[in-house]
């Protein structure tokens, strides 16, 4: 358990500090065997609505200090409200004649399973502390040209090493291979749309709508190839585009200029 | 004890013996390895018999201690490894240009307890126990190799099973997980305190529920 | 020399002398660094004089070659290092031998990470993913039995295909590679969390210094 020291607020009496120590916790059980065992009550025994009652007070300090409270506290907090209301009621008594178990029995449950861990925790804290001078040799290498090859047991690796590897692969080779219009660019030539747009336009069939031009197409890229053929004809004046009323589709028509792509050089590089 | 007194400057040696070659030669590997190595790895690559590797480390271990040296014998994770000492943690830091070790947070200490117990256990169980959200603490025991995933639990949501690692026993100083207290001495350590002050106002209760580990039927 | 005949019990030592405090130090640092260290940087790191210094890896020295020890004070350009004696190579070399058996490069885990996600998957096909040739880690991997071949791809040059194999599995605990993690299981793991008192009081260190080499002494 932590504590930490709230500082004096600006315009305080500097004369009489105040300091408010207030113990942090690992989480609302390691708060409640605090209070249990600042309270001197049995585990076995916990006057609930007591207990209940200053946990309540915590949490309302926690938030006066604008500390935020963690839903799991609050979880408790209610747990804790509803076993106090069911020890008011008489305890049935099952048909078999023994007594319905008690309403703090599952909290108690938990609260010794999480005691023993918590113990654990502080032996291994222990532990720990006895052994973070000692350093370890690097191992010797076979052959100099390992030198630099760091290699990890396999037993180390967890499965989330190997999405994070395949990650760092991925992610280098996107950073390696940018995606988007480029790759576009390279696939559908705006030039090549640009001459089977006219080819339709030109075929006598009557005039294209704008909403056809985009039907049947690969995807985005190759849609962006076309968007751009059109709008270059359009500058170039070989292709005009009408619409009818307002909302309604775009129509695409031969302006009757006799132009020839040839030599033609695209501009979207 | 002892019957090698035929070096009369040395102090009588109460321990075992072993030929001064085959020490050197268990130094050696244990110099090169670096990390614990077992018994049985050190026998297949000295070709000595177990009997006289464990010798050999006996007196290796108690050679290192005897005189004021630098490295000690530790004997972790099935095996063992030679380390510097304790004392020399700040000087050999300034060599290696390294930072001091961190220790671990008491949350991330929790939920390593729960691992080691437990193992292999979900995150959700974890959770449970300790009343709390236990994901940072996974990642940075993770990070630490502390410990890894041992594959799912097939139960709803089929959730990551954690384990812990040889790096967890090198790093408290463990032979085997088996070494941490037995959940019956947890109990008595940390369990419930005998309840004779305790007014049986529920004289129905089964005392054994004061045992009970299983939190999971609650 | 030798002024110190306190000591009864040991032989008259006929070379230079140091305390045993700073043999044992000395002796810690190079044993940690790995590499050679120069008298300079070990002078830095213990805080002891360059006489005190030179003192004690002489007297280091001397105490390797007249104890028949596993280790030898190597001296090289400007500095000394520590290595396991020469006669020692052959189970030295089978130990570190039979410690890399366990062993994978970065190379070799992220081309089975590759083959793991995208099997089947073939040599040309992992080569443009990791920008670099990817043979030795495949034969690795195929000598550990990790990866699997699964027929020819039915292009031009008709290359192997590549898969995961059931020891693969066995090890990462899975019924199916399906159950690999994806990433939203590590943005869970990794991602922010909502739990603020759980923040880790002691910010992970990357457990990985303990064995890592000196990085400012490239």
């Amino acid at each position: 358990m932590a504590e930490f020291r709230i500082p004096v607020p600006a315009g305080a009496d500097l004369m009489q500090p105040y300091p408010v120590k207030v113990p942090q916790f690992e989480g609302p059980l390691d708060l409640l065997l605090h209070l249990i065992r600042k309270n001197e009550v049995d585990l076995r025994n916990i006057p609930v609505a007591d207990i209940c009652r200053q946990y309540h007070e915590y949490l309302v300090l926690m938030q006066e200090l604008d500390l935020e409270v963690a839903a799991e506290f609050l979880y408790v907090e209610a747990l804790l409200v509803h076993v106090k209301s069911q020890m008011v009621l008489p305890r049935a008594v099952l048909p078999d004649g023994t007594p319905q178990e008690d309403p703090r029995d599952e909290l108690v449950r938990r609260l010794i399973e999480y005691r023993k861990y918590k113990g654990v925790a502080e032996t291994l804290h222990e532990m720990e502390a006895l052994r973070l001078g000692l350093w370890s040799r690097p191992p010797a290498r076979l052959e100099a040209s390992e030198a630099e090859a760091e290699e990890t047991d396999l037993s180390e690796v967890s499965l989330f090493d190997l999405l994070t590897f395949f990650k760092g692969a991925l992610d280098r080779y996107r950073s390696a291979h940018p995606p988007s219009l480029e790759i576009a660019h390279q696939k559908y030539s705006i030039k090549e749309k640009m001459e089977d747009m006219l080819a339709r336009v030109r075929s006598g069939g009557g005039p294209v709508p704008l909403s056809d031009v985009f039907r049947g197409l690969a995807g985005r890229a190759e849609a962006i190839a076309v968007f751009l053929a059109v709008l270059e004809l359009l500058r170039l004046r070989v292709v005009r585009a009408r619409q009818e009323a307002e909302f309604s589709d775009i129509l695409l028509e031969s302006t009757g200029e006799d132009v020839t792509l040839e030599g033609y050089e695209e501009s979207y590089r | 004890m002892s019957g090698e007194l035929e070096n009369p400057g040395s102090p009588p040696s109460p321990g075992p013996s072993a030929p001064p070659a085959h020490v050197a030669l268990v130094e050696a590997l244990l110099f090169a390895s670096g990390k614990p190595a077992s018994v049985e790895r050190l026998v297949e690559a000295s070709e000595l018999t177990a009997a006289e590797v464990e010798a050999a480390l006996e007196v290796l271990e108690r050679a290192l201690e005897a005189d004021a040296r630098g490295v000690r014998l530790d004997r972790v994770a099935g095996g063992a490894r030679l380390v510097s000492r304790n004392e020399f943690d700040v000087p050999v830091r300034k060599l290696l240009g390294l930072e001091g070790k961190n220790k671990l947070s008491m949350a991330s200490l929790e939920t390593l307890s729960i691992i080691a117990y437990r193992q292999p256990v979900t995150a959700p169980e974890i959770a449970e126990l300790r009343g709390v959200n236990s994901a940072s603490s996974l990642r940075t025991l993770l990070d630490k190799k502390l410990i890894t995933t041992a594959g799912r639990k097939e139960v709803v949501g089929t959730p990551f099973l954690y384990k812990t690692t040889k790096e967890f026993l090198v790093h408290f100083g463990l032979d085997d997980v088996k070494d941490l207290p037995k959940p019956e001495d947890l109990d008595a350590l940390y369990g419930v305190e005998t309840n004779t002050s305790q007014t049986e106002l529920f004289p129905g209760e089964p005392e054994e529920k004061e045992k009970e580990e299983d939190p999971s039927d609650g």
